[in-house]
């Protein structure tokens, strides 16, 4: 009969490690009892997307405490300013964690705004849920296009346009140098991917044809022999599209081989400086091409929030860190809600959706113009191209090539 | 004294015992033949005077040296060898098994065995870079026993020198241990076959575990009951 | 006097078979009232997914000696498959899921050749088996029946109660057929095969047959589980369902629980599962670090699992 | 294009043969697969990359640091676990399953002490020549890097078939029992091949930022497959064996890139399956099964 005693042990443990995962359920507040507005996110604090995640996460608390120190934010619905509290869970950069996580925070921690955590892959799982419990899903940098569907209200992207927008400047840039052999290679992600097809076929419609345009695996880390095939097609712009180990192990093998080319391009560079700077070294980056992205670029009109300077300055002194695109992408997911909870009559989220709606196109944060479409994608923040140029102290500073405000 | 005394061994796997109260004494310059059918425990035996088997009680001393509980090396280094039925290592060229026979010994030392061994034996002097798995049955055997002598060790455990060999190698191998007799290492052989007890100085019965008889070969000649009932000799 | 011993010896059988079954009735009670007294389905959800995954291991690993690392291939492939039938074939989410674990049993029936090897060989190998899964499925040639990189999108097919239901059935179906496995003749012959395959075949059982068999049953059992999550998720990339993290969980709560044994896997996926989302949570930083070490502990003293501390005394565990 | 791709996979073929060395030999004499073998290769990039950036220490020192540091790491471990898993019931899956809680604990550790984000080394460390070849040039770093796994092979080489103690290895590595029932130290000589061989992961570690790009405390998984796979490609215990499995997985992958290259990360993959599958008992003998 010990076999008996051991199953019950089990019923115990699998009730205590539930009782653990959380507090129980609690009623859903009523807006009148409402004492804080609890922001619900996730972090991966460790993996794949850690080095992304976190200085996002860091952007949005830190935002959390400069609001708070206001008093709160001012909900419009409840006439008043209210405490804003962060409950966070970290997911690993693992979306199955992540699907769980999402769903305590809907369901047992009973959250009042849901935000996303960093990029496309930890927030699809948060699409179908977000919609299936009717929240509406703050999405940060999750920039897959197929997210975005008419018959979804229940997402915004918030910090970035989704990934399909972003060639459309280097495109131009490419069409306006009049250069016809382009060498594309790309990690077939589908972040770098779709990239690629929009790239490719914007070329096309200018009748320019890649000479050279393959995908790689996204976890190549050695580019010399591609980038010796490469040379070979004798290009005058060298494009990769990838993460930021696709960069970096790209401008390396570039730097190592020695070849020269009248433009190379880059994605990260422009996002993550100092991970560039400090991997490959200041020189492998000067004079080449990427998507300067805030804080290189900043927009000299700003109506809502810091501006890149105070921002600078402000996060410094509260965390320590030093800013980069992510932190502000958080920074401005923060704002974006601000805004949102200023401007919707009631907290019922639909009525987040739409005031979202009422604001896109007149809010200018240090991120650029926030602007979605109907399905709640991104089309304002647009990033355009830029040169590098580093000194050999590792201070980067960027010369735009096409304008930033187009 | 005699140069390898063992008094009331128990050796088994887990907590079952497979040899039981073994009493057995080597005298130097001896060949002590341990007769017993498959299964009697003769290898377990050979194996826990190795040290490749724990021994569970019992004491086992060599030349006054308590050796119940050191490892097979200590054991090679107070002058035990061991003969397996494998005995070589396959992968190995000739000269490299005589050198692992020889591991123990200064480096002159070895070389000047190997010389020697290569006089006695020829044959493993023509064969002395091929890798063992290249050599016969009977050419395995007779490396065997040269990487053993390697060591010069002051007694050899073999364990069926006659497995797996023809007859008329059987013969030879008896005739090679002849040439050692009463001039070299002391031998404690294990087998089935009693043609090696021609030679032999004394004789051991293992049976499930237990030594029934011991006694010169003369002595076991003469106790039918013994010959009848274990090798079914009349 | 021999006719009471048989007897005895029926009652004692049935009483264990009685025993055996309070298992997945246990399971199919706890898994289909808990929804009721706590909100969180994806962590029952998901609890259920890796016991069911623990299960499918311990078949493999319990009763054949084989370790499976690319465990998670056939979870992949069950959840692509299901994907493909309804987004090319427009099958309906039940059809679907049953045709994700056909899909990953045929799968299993390619890479049948693997079963000859031994060892650490099997174990990554299996591993590199996984990746190319992985990698075909993912890579931009098949976008038009996977759509490559870009991953899945069933958004109109998310029914969250429906599959939730459907994990409850495979798991307490899994249950169930580890049950039958340990406890009827073809159990203790693979139980003879993983002692000593050279006298199991010499005493007339079809070693490579039965082996076989198993290794289909298990593939079965991940790709439905694997079909079932996939359906559950609805929006997946080829990392999410391929994560190899996946059969190193299952692997770490069988090893943990206990293989061989019923009961093993499932006290293993819910202490270590709950433990992951009780500590984990708050701070996995350092639980991979205590996992790890868990491991290396466990192989050293207690490579039965927590099960043995009971089966040491002689104490009779389903 | 065709002959820097074959150059270049000789090269990288070369160095890949050295990473997969210390597993070889730790798997040909203990029979066990040490699953965390690229973490240790990890750790010693991080080593050179740490040296470098703190203390302004050349890489070719950090070899010699490496090695020796992790050769005591590896003793240290030695003692504590081996011993243990030997004398269990089923060693070589015990092991397999110690080493990959093992490989878990050092990514863990890796990921607390030196953070995820990936870190390298710059290629001009060597400094910025290169090595002209058939019309082609290739960076000094990989040259380096080929001639000091040539080094390394070519010393271990020497090691086992010119030395006792190299003999001794080979013994235990052809057979066991027989190097026990010889009288061999074995326990000593496998508690020496296993600090080796994890010496040497640490030591081709410190060049793997040079030829692989970049390290982050993940990369480990990914490295021991490739090592398996150039193990099994090659044979069992002969450093040699390591340089014909390096090379074919270096050509094949280089080539891969050239024409192939969205499917190039299949390369180690199936590379080890179609070895395993279609020429089991030539290649491998002791990994199938008997029965």
């Amino acid at each position: 009969m010990k076999s008996t005693a051991i199953l019950g042990m089990a019923a115990v443990l699998l009730s205590a490690s539930l009782a653990g995962c959380g507090s129980s359920p609690s009623t859903a507040p009523s807006a009148k009892s409402i004492k804080d507005i609890t922001i619900g996110t996730l972090y991966a604090k460790s993996g794949a997307f850690a080095t992304s995640s976190m200085p996002e996460y860091s952007g949005l608390t830190f935002w959390a405490s400069q609001i708070n120190k206001t008093g709160g934010v001012y909900v419009k619905a409840l006439h008043k300013k209210v405490p804003v509290k962060i409950v966070a869970y970290n997911d690993q950069s693992s979306a199955t964690t992540a699907t769980t996580l999402y769903s305590q925070l809907i369901t047992v921690n009973h959250v009042n705004i849901l935000v996303a955590d960093f990029g496309s892959v930890l927030t699809s799982v948060a699409v179908p849920i977000a919609q299936e419990k009717k929240m509406l899903l703050f999405d940060q940098t999750g920039t897959g296009a197929s997210f975005f569907t008419p018959s979804n209200p229940y997402i915004v992207l918030t910090s970035l346009p989704t990934s399909g927008l972003w060639p459309t400047s280097l495109a131009q840039y490419l069409i306006h140098k009049g250069y016809s052999r382009i060498a594309i290679v790309y990690a077939t992600n589908d972040f770098d991917q779709s990239q690629d097809q929009t790239l490719v076929s914007k070329l096309k419609a200018a009748h320019i044809t890649p000479v050279y345009n393959n995908g790689v695996p996204t976890s190549t880390s050695s580019y010399s022999v591609l980038l010796n095939n490469m040379s070979h097609t004798n290009p005058q712009a060298v494009i990769e599209l990838g993460y930021p180990n696709n960069d970096i192990a790209f401008l390396q093998a570039l730097k190592a081989s020695g070849d020269h080319f009248n433009m190379v391009f880059t994605i990260f560079p422009g996002q993550l400086p100092q991970l560039f700077v400090s991997s490959v070294g200041p020189s492998s980056i000067n004079n080449t091409y990427t998507y300067p992205a805030p804080p290189l670029l900043t927009f000299s009109h700003v109506n809502y929030g810091l501006n890149t300077a105070q921002f600078d300055l402000a996060f410094k002194k509260a965390t320590g860190q030093s800013t980069n695109f992510l932190s502000i992408a958080g920074y401005n997911t923060g704002l974006i809600i601000q805004k949102t909870l200023s401007t919707a009559n009631s907290l019922n989220q639909l009525s987040l959706r739409h005031a979202v709606s009422r604001f896109s196109g007149s809010l200018s944060t240090l991120d650029g113009t926030f602007k979605i479409d109907s399905k709640g994608a991104q089309i304002g923040e647009t990033l355009p191209v830029g040169k590098i140029t580093t000194n050999s102290k590792g201070r980067v500073s960027v010369q735009f090539v096409t304008s930033p405000n187009s | 004294m005699a140069l390898l005394h063992i008094s009331s061994l128990y050796v088994g796997y887990n907590s079952l015992n497979v040899l039981t109260d073994v009493n057995l004494d080597v005298e130097a310059g001896t060949q002590v033949v341990l007769l017993g059918a498959n299964g009697s425990g003769k290898t377990t035996l050979l194996k826990s005077l190795m040290g490749l088997l724990p021994v569970h009680a019992g004491q086992i001393v060599l030349d006054t040296q308590d050796i119940t509980r050191l490892g097979p090396s200590a054991r090679v280094r107070a002058g035990l060898a061991y003969l397996s039925e494998i005995g070589v290592i396959a992968s190995l060229s000739v000269e490299d098994n005589l050198n692992i026979g020889g591991y123990y010994l200064t480096r002159t030392l070895r070389r000047q065995q190997i010389r020697s061994l290569y006089q006695q034996l020829p044959i493993l002097y023509e064969k002395r870079k091929n890798p063992a798995s290249s050599l016969s049955g009977g050419q395995r055997k007779i490396l065997a026993f040269a990487k053993v002598l390697m060591g010069q060790p002051r007694l050899i455990l073999m364990d069926e020198p006659s497995a797996g060999l023809a007859p008329v190698m059987v013969n030879e191998m008896i005739q090679i241990l002849n040439t050692y007799r009463s001039h070299g290492p002391a031998f404690l052989i294990a087998e089935q076959n009693v043609k090696f007890l021609e030679g032999a100085h004394y004789v051991y019965v293992l049976d499930n575990g237990q030594i029934r008889f011991q006694g010169t070969p003369q002595d076991l000649d003469a106790d039918a009951h013994i010959k009848a009932a274990y090798f079914g000799l009349t | 006097m021999l006719n009471t011993q048989l007897v005895e010896a029926g009652k004692r059988q049935r009483g264990r078979l009685l025993i055996n079954g309070v298992i997945p009735f246990l399971v199919l009670v706890g898994f289909s009232l808990s929804p009721f007294v706590y909100a969180n389905q994806a962590i029952l959800f998901q609890m259920m997914a890796f016991m069911a995954l623990a299960q499918g291991v311990n078949l493999l690993y319990g009763f054949t000696g084989y370790l499976p690392f690319g465990y998670v291939g056939f979870f992949g492939i069950g959840a692509y498959g299901m994907a493909i039938s309804i987004q090319l074939l427009h099958f309906p989410g039940l059809l679907a899921v049953v045709m994700g674990g056909l899909l990953s049993a045929i799968i299993a029936i390619i890479f049948l050749p693997l079963l000859r090897l031994s060892g650490a060989y099997f174990a990554i190998s299996s591993l590199a088996a996984a990746e190319v899964l992985s990698n075909v499925v993912s890579n931009s040639a098949m976008i038009h029946i996977t759509n490559g990189p870009y991953g899945e999108q069933l958004t109109q097919s998310y029914h969250p109660v429906t599959s939730y239901v459907a994990m409850v059935i495979v798991l307490v179906l899994t249950t169930v057929t580890v049950i039958f496995i340990r406890n009827m003749p073809f159990g203790r012959a693979l139980m003879a095969i993983r002692e000593d395959p050279v006298s199991a075949a010499m005493a007339g059982i079809a070693v490579v047959r039965s082996r076989s068999i198993v290794w289909l049953l298990s593939a079965l059992i991940a790709g439905l589980t694997g079909a079932i999550f996939g359906w559950h998720l609805s929006v997946f990339y080829p990392n999410t369902v391929f994560d190899l993290n996946i059969s190193i969980l299952a692997i770490v709560f069988t090893l943990f629980g206990g293989y061989g044994t019923v009961t093993g896997p499932v006290l293993g996926s819910i202490v270590l599962y709950g433990l992951y989302n009780a500590i984990g949570i708050s701070d996995p930083q350092y639980f991979q670090l205590i996992y790890g070490l868990l491991i290396v502990a466990l192989v050293l003293f207690l490579p039965g699992g927590i099960i043995s501390l009971i089966q040491r005394r002689g104490n009779y565990v389903p | 294009m065709f002959t820097y791709s074959l150059v270049s996979g000789i090269l990288f073929g070369i160095f890949f043969g050295f990473m997969a060395l210390g597993l070889n030999l730790i798997f040909g004499v203990m029979e066990m697969v040490n699953l965390a073998h690229g973490d240790f290769v990890v750790l010693g990039g991080y080593v050179a990359i740490m040296a470098l950036t703190s203390l302004h220490i050349n890489p070719v020192v950090s070899l010699v640091i490496a090695l020796v540091l992790f050769f005591l790491v590896g003793l240290g471990l030695f003692f504590p676990l081996i011993p243990r898993l030997s004398n269990s019931r089923d060693p070589e899956m015990l092991s397999l399953i110690l080493f990959f809680g093992l490989s878990q604990v050092l990514e863990a550790l890796m990921v607390i002490k030196f953070g995820v984000n990936p870190e390298s080394l710059p290629l001009s460390v060597f400094g910025n020549s290169s090595w002209h070849f058939l019309g082609q040039s290739y960076q000094i770093a990989w040259i380096v890097t080929a001639l000091v796994s040539l080094v390394m092979i070519t010393l271990t080489y020497v090691f086992l078939y010119y030395t006792s103690l190299g003999r001794a290895v080979r013994a235990v590595m052809g057979n066991r029992e027989e190097a026990l029932a010889s009288g061999l130290p074995v326990k000593r000589t496998s508690a020496i091949i296993f600090a080796i061989g994890i010496g040497l992961a640490a030591m081709s570690g410190v060049l793997s930022p040079l030829m692989i790009g970049s390290l982050d405390p993940t990369s480990g998984l990914g490295l021991t497959t490739i090592a398996f796979a150039i193990v099994v490609i090659g044979s069992l215990g002969n450093p040699l064996g390591s340089v014909v499995g390096g090379l074919v997985y270096g050509v094949s992958l280089m080539l891969m890139q050239t024409y192939l290259s969205s499917w190039s990360v299949l390369v180690p993959y199936l590379l080890l399956l179609i070895i395993v599958l279609v020429k089991p008992s030539g290649l491998l003998g002791k990994g199938v099964r008997h029965a």
